[in-house]
């Protein structure tokens, strides 16, 4: 055992600004602009994946299923690699929003099946355009049963901006453990993000909730 | 790799822990993979730290080393929470620090050095050197002295990177110009990788407000294992850092230099006091 | 002013099948089918489950392709044309002009849930027609108006019944002013209590305009007032064909006795 | 290249190490997350506030805080705080289990809410017991809904094992990482996302043969062998498409 | 050899409504019902949609709970008692023995997707009565026959049509042997061909057997075959009741009559 107690409120009041601004600077940043990447890419993947000729939609099927199935580390890593140009942190954002995108374009493809045939024939029997019976009819309803996965998988980029570091992105859990390595105190920096995830990923969840609600048809 | 945790070790009183490893005849030591201290390389354990500890130890009766390798960030931890009985990764040793785990006698001198492109285009020699051109992309390890070295001379770091590997990738491709860290470890990786396109400048030791950042690293044990510490001291002090014949025999042929060798005046007592003007 | 094209149409039927083959993998539902409906015409479909009635309907809409033969809408052809003694598939464009005329309305009613009851309605005006929104909107209320629910048109479909629901689909459909309008079991998801208020709306519309209508339906009385054609289907044929007094009263084919005895029980 | 291929083959058995420390991560990690998605996602669906509400605090706290915060907690500060100390192995397949079994539940609950309420009540007019409904109708059937979820949050958790290296385990990205020194950045990786990959796909593969066959004993789909098999699709059953029996 | 319990019950109707009341938040559908079934009585309910036809049958299954008043089944009291003037909920055991003695057949059917046809019926006999395996099978395969399907034992529900699934759910009622059927409107779901199959089943049931039957239907033929009772139901209240004879044909309330002339239109 350490001379130390167990939790400092010293080291607590030293690491949280740290934390705070990796938090603000990375672990936000990323999650707020991936998502909204994710979600827009996501059914634009849905869209060809459905209504493209076969060949293409068979590419995009495994290209997308590749991105999906193979770690978010190892993909940063390589594009940070490839595009030494590119800043860590907008490499992040891609990264995140395509890797997410894969999961998003999943939800919006069932969301989309979900749709009744009847749906798509009453569009048809209004001699509506294609365009327009994606815009006006099925991409609202489909984006309705999308939501609550939209905030679980926010919630879950959240928790997977850590990764970052390894494209020297420092956010706030590689913040607080670089300041356990150089004070060897781990504790409060550890305890301290997990209570800011908790604090920013809860919001997440009932926002979520207030937001699938409003999105119910009646008013 | 060993996938379980080691069940060494443990919170007990000193004299156990001690008594138990001579008993057992076998030490785990925490290392993290920072060349050419520590690292495993086809399941072989490799190091001067590790050449260090396979000689010592033998000496206290412990004919075993074995090694847990971790992640940087959980070689304290794993210290703590029994998961291992020492670190050998050759760790600074820092005012804060002490207070949270026990150092033996400084074993290594730090220096700093630079890894820059093949030619050092931009000519830099030091931090200093760095500050004075102003728009030089430099890199720092996440947690690292130099982190500190650099924030405090007032240098804007370009970027954090998570491990030595990264900051080679980050100059060797351009993302940063230079990539500050311990020359032992710079070198090392310099030489072993001819076709990274990299060298490294001669070492220096930072100097903050005309005060010399003397360094110095060395094992690091639990607070409670006070006679490991003291016994463990006792023949490194005989057999490792008393002559440099001694010290470069066991190390050399990691890289190290007689600089690397501790001079009697720099302590771990000082060295935790932080008062650096004591070891000018 | 009447375009040449629309002087060439006079004289042909409203709809016209030419040796219509309908295929689902193995399961042939149409064979060889022919038959016309005339311009103004009243047309009730009546056969046993399966006989493919609905098929029909989602022929003459393009909810369904054929596999062989021909439709004529107005003597266009609808989705297919001969040419050289080749059958060459019609471009989505040709469709989707013919497709302007005619109008459904389905079992299940279809509204969009995600729109209000007046955006169903100047949704295929304002986006298919291009007609002004305003103009739309003033057509959608005299609609709304004429099928009792002139209060509901800021309403989403949910929070209307079933025969509330309908009744907006059959405002929506005539709102694109379809010249031949199909009506595919209207009522068989409605309340029986409702039904009534439904089938007088079509009588209304059969009565006050000239739209050719298509319709498949189980309510025999309702096919009585409406239709002044009826055709008995079964196994992909047309059995019989009669006014529909003489259809009801007297059939001639006996499978048409035994699906009238069957569905006439009370 | 061919000195990356020797480094390769000198890291092998490490890698291969790596992978099957991977894939028992995720096994072990997996089973224990759908019994505890099973529990929660049942617990938050009971009328019962204080059952409902443990269950949802549990749910929402691990998935409010990530797995490093988690996995760093029970290895590190438990056995400073009490004397508990569980080996590396346990402590990974505990935390993804909790971990991944919390994000689970909201599957679980979701399909079991999906369920037509007529399932359900047909139970009751049975006299059904809650165990029996559970079992024999309600779960076989919201099994079949859930599947594809849980697909998903397999392949996460394959993923997401890689985190284990916080509590001393050098799981396949640990070796890859480490291949990373002797080879090069690219090379090392490219090694890495495809063997994720191959193993991602089949666990993926063994998920979609379970949903076949769960799909298949609702009477929907063709059973296990015959989508095993390469010989043409059977014709779907007469009168299949007229009995509105499923809403 | 009757038990005590059976001699008390005897000469108490099959079922019980003591001034229930039931409300969905602020939607009051039944206020004080009153009304009884004797034992083997064949009682139809009709009434305009929402009048709470369905309720009542979902009371008496216990799928709802009444929100005030009793409910008896063979005299004992359903899911509440009054004791000392309070009104006290009974233990969900009790509610589930009494449930035993009940039926019910839904609309849409309700069968089990996944299991086979047999193993829907010996479901409950097996694990809520206790019987034994061979002995469930004999009894389903005994039903299956009764109700025509006796090939079809090994199909699952999907591989059915609707006349054929809610055959097989009425064999799932029947093989728990209720004392009390309840039917609601079980073959709206249906295609018109087919329903008379499943009323004549339903009629050869309430010929061969003394069950008590609650029937929701719209057929009123049927309800003309099969009951010797009539309840009119509007408001939440009963507004009429009669034999069947009488009802049809000359109903005393205005109500009544207007709901008859809208029903029975063909
Ligand atoms: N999309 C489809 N795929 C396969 N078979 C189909 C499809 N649509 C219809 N069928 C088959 O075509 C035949 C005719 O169906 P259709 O719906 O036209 O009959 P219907 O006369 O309208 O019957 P109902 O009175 O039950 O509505 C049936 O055997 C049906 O199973
Ligand atoms: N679960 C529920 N929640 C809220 N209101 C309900 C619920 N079930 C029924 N109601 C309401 O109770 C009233 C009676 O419904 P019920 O289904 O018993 O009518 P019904 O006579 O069976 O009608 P139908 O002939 O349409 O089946 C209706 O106004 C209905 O909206
Ligand atoms: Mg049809
Ligand atoms: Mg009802």
């Amino acid at each position: 055992m350490t001379d130390q107690p167990i939790w400092s409120w010293d080291a607590t009041w030293e690491v949280l600004p740290k934390l705070l601004h990796g938090f603000f600077t990375a672990t936000l940043v990323v999650t707020v602009v991936s998502t909204i990447i994710a979600a827009i890419l996501g059914l634009i993947i849905a869209i060809i994946r459905r209504s493209a000729p076969k060949p293409i939609a068979a590419a995009f099927t495994l290209i997308v299923n590749f991105i999906r199935m193979t770690p978010i580390v190892m993909q940063l890593l390589f594009a940070y690699a490839a595009f030494t140009s590119v800043s860590g942190l907008t490499i992040g954002i891609i990264i995140f929003g395509i890797h997410y995108s894969t999961y998003m374009a999943e939800v919006y493809r069932a969301g989309i099946e979900a749709v009744p045939p009847g749906q798509w024939e009453a569009c048809t029997a209004l001699s509506m355009s294609r365009a327009r019976t994606w815009v006006g009819v099925v991409i609202p309803q489909a984006l309705r049963a999308t939501v609550p996965a939209l905030g679980n998988y926010a919630i879950s980029m959240f928790k997977d901006t850590p990764f970052l570091v390894s494209i020297s992105v420092v956010e706030m859990v590689q913040a607080g453990l670089a300041y356990g390595g150089s004070h060897f105190r781990y504790t409060e920096a550890i305890t301290l993000a997990g209570l800011i995830f908790l604090a920013a990923s809860y919001p997440t969840s009932l926002l979520v909730n207030r937001l699938e609600k409003r999105l119910a048809y009646t008013t | 790799g060993c996938g379980s945790g080691g069940d060494s070790g443990s919170n007990g009183s000193d004299e156990s822990t001690l008594a138990k490893l001579k008993d057992k005849g076998t030490i785990t030591v925490g290392i993290a993979d920072e060349r050419p201290y520590s690292w495993v390389e086809n399941g072989e354990a490799k190091g001067a730290t590790i050449a260090m500890h396979k000689k010592i130890f033998k000496k206290m009766g412990i004919d075993n080393v074995k090694v847990e390798e971790v992640d940087w960030n959980s070689l304290i931890p794993g210290l703590n929470a029994g998961r291992f009985d020492a670190i050998s990764a050759g760790m600074s040793i820092l005012p804060d620090r002490c207070k949270q785990a026990a150092f033996s006698d400084p074993e290594i001198m730090y220096t700093t050095s630079l890894m820059v492109k093949k030619g050092n285009p931009m000519n830099l020699t030091d931090l200093k050197s760095v500050k004075k051109k102003g728009d030089v992309k430099l890199a720092v390890l996440n947690g690292g002295i130099e982190d500190g070295y650099a924030k405090k001379m007032g240098i804007k770091i370009s970027q954090t990177v998570k491990d030595s590997q990264s900051g080679m990738d980050a100059v060797s491709n351009g993302r940063a110009d230079a990539f500050a860290m311990t020359a032992i470890s710079l070198n090392w990786m310099a030489k072993n990788n001819p076709d990274a396109g990299v060298t490294t400048t001669p070492a220096f030791t930072a100097v903050i407000k005309g005060v010399k950042q003397v360094g110095a690293g060395s094992t690091v044990f639990r607070k409670d294992d006070k006679k490991l510490l003291k016994e463990y001291n006792k023949i490194l002090g005989n057999t490792i850092t008393d002559s440099t014949k001694d010290y470069l025999s066991v190390v050399g042929k990691y890289g190290f230099t007689k600089e690397n060798l501790p001079p009697k005046n720099v302590t771990t007592k000082k060295l935790c006091a932080g008062n650096l003007k004591d070891l000018q | 002013m009447p375009t040449q094209l629309d002087n060439a149409r006079r004289g042909e039927p409203a709809i016209r099948f030419d040796g219509v083959d309908k295929r689902f993998g193995d399961n042939v539902v149409l064979r060889g089918l022919d038959f016309t409906v005339a311009k103004g015409d009243r047309v009730t479909l009546i056969g046993p489950s399966g006989s493919g009635k609905t098929t029909i309907l989602r022929l003459v809409m393009t909810l369904e392709e054929a596999t062989g033969g021909y439709i004529y809408i107005d003597g266009e052809p609808l989705t297919h044309v001969e040419r050289g003694g080749q059958r060459i598939a019609l471009k989505e464009k040709h469709r989707n002009e013919v497709r302007k005329r005619i109008g459904m309305v389905f079992q299940q009613f279809n509204l969009f849930p995600n729109m209000k009851v007046i955006d169903n309605i100047i949704e295929a005006p304002t986006h298919v027609l291009g007609m002004s929104k305003a103009d739309a909107v003033a057509k959608a209320r005299q609609l709304l108006d004429k099928v009792g629910l002139a209060d509901k048109e800021d309403s989403h479909p949910s929070q209307l019944s079933g025969g509330q629901q309908q009744r907006v689909a059959i405002a929506r459909a005539l709102a694109m002013d379809p010249e031949i309008l199909l009506l595919d079991e209207v009522t068989s998801a409605l309340d029986p209590e409702i039904v009534n208020d439904v089938l007088n709306i079509l009588r209304d519309i059969a009565d006050t305009t000239d739209i050719t209508m298509l319709i498949v339906t189980h309510e025999m009385q309702f096919a009585r007032d409406v239709s002044n054609r009826v055709l008995m289907f079964d196994g992909g044929r047309v059995v019989e064909e009669a006014e529909p007094d003489v259809m009801f009263k007297d059939p001639k084919e006996q499978r048409t006795r035994d699906f009238l005895s069957a569905v006439l029980r009370d | 290249m061919g000195k990356y291929f020797e480094a390769l083959g000198e890291a092998l058995p490490f890698m291969l190490d790596g992978l099957l420390l991977t894939v028992e991560l995720t096994i072990g990690g997996a089973l224990l997350a759908f019994v505890i998605a099973v529990v929660l996602g049942m617990g938050a669906r009971q009328k019962n506030i204080w059952v409902r509400g443990l269950c949802r605090t549990v749910i929402e706290f691990f998935r409010g805080t990530s797995l490093v915060v988690q996995l760093f907690f029970v290895f590190y500060v438990v056995p400073q705080l009490f004397d508990i100390k569980l080996p590396s192995l346990w402590v990974g397949i505990i935390g993804l289990g909790l971990n991944y079994g919390a994000y689970g539940a909201e599957v679980v609950r979701g399909s079991i809410n999906s369920v037509p309420s007529g399932q359900w009540e047909a139970t009751t007019a049975l006299s059904m017991g809650a165990w029996q409904r559970f079992t024999r109708v309600i779960f076989p059937q919201a099994w079949a809904l859930m599947i594809p979820s849980l697909t998903n949050l397999l392949i996460q958790l394959l993923k997401g094992t890689a985190i284990v290296y916080v509590i001393l385990m050098h799981d396949l990205t640990y070796e890859t990482d480490k291949l990373r020194t002797d080879t090069s950045t690219y090379f090392a990786y490219a090694v890495g996302l495809l063997v994720y990959f191959a193993v991602a796909y089949l666990f993926t593969l063994v998920m979609n043969a379970l949903e076949v066959r769960a799909k298949h004993n609702l009477g929907r789909g063709e059973s296990l062998r015959e989508a095993l098999s390469f010989k043409a699709p059977t014709k779907e059953t007469a009168g299949a498409s007229t009995g509105g029996g499923m809403g």
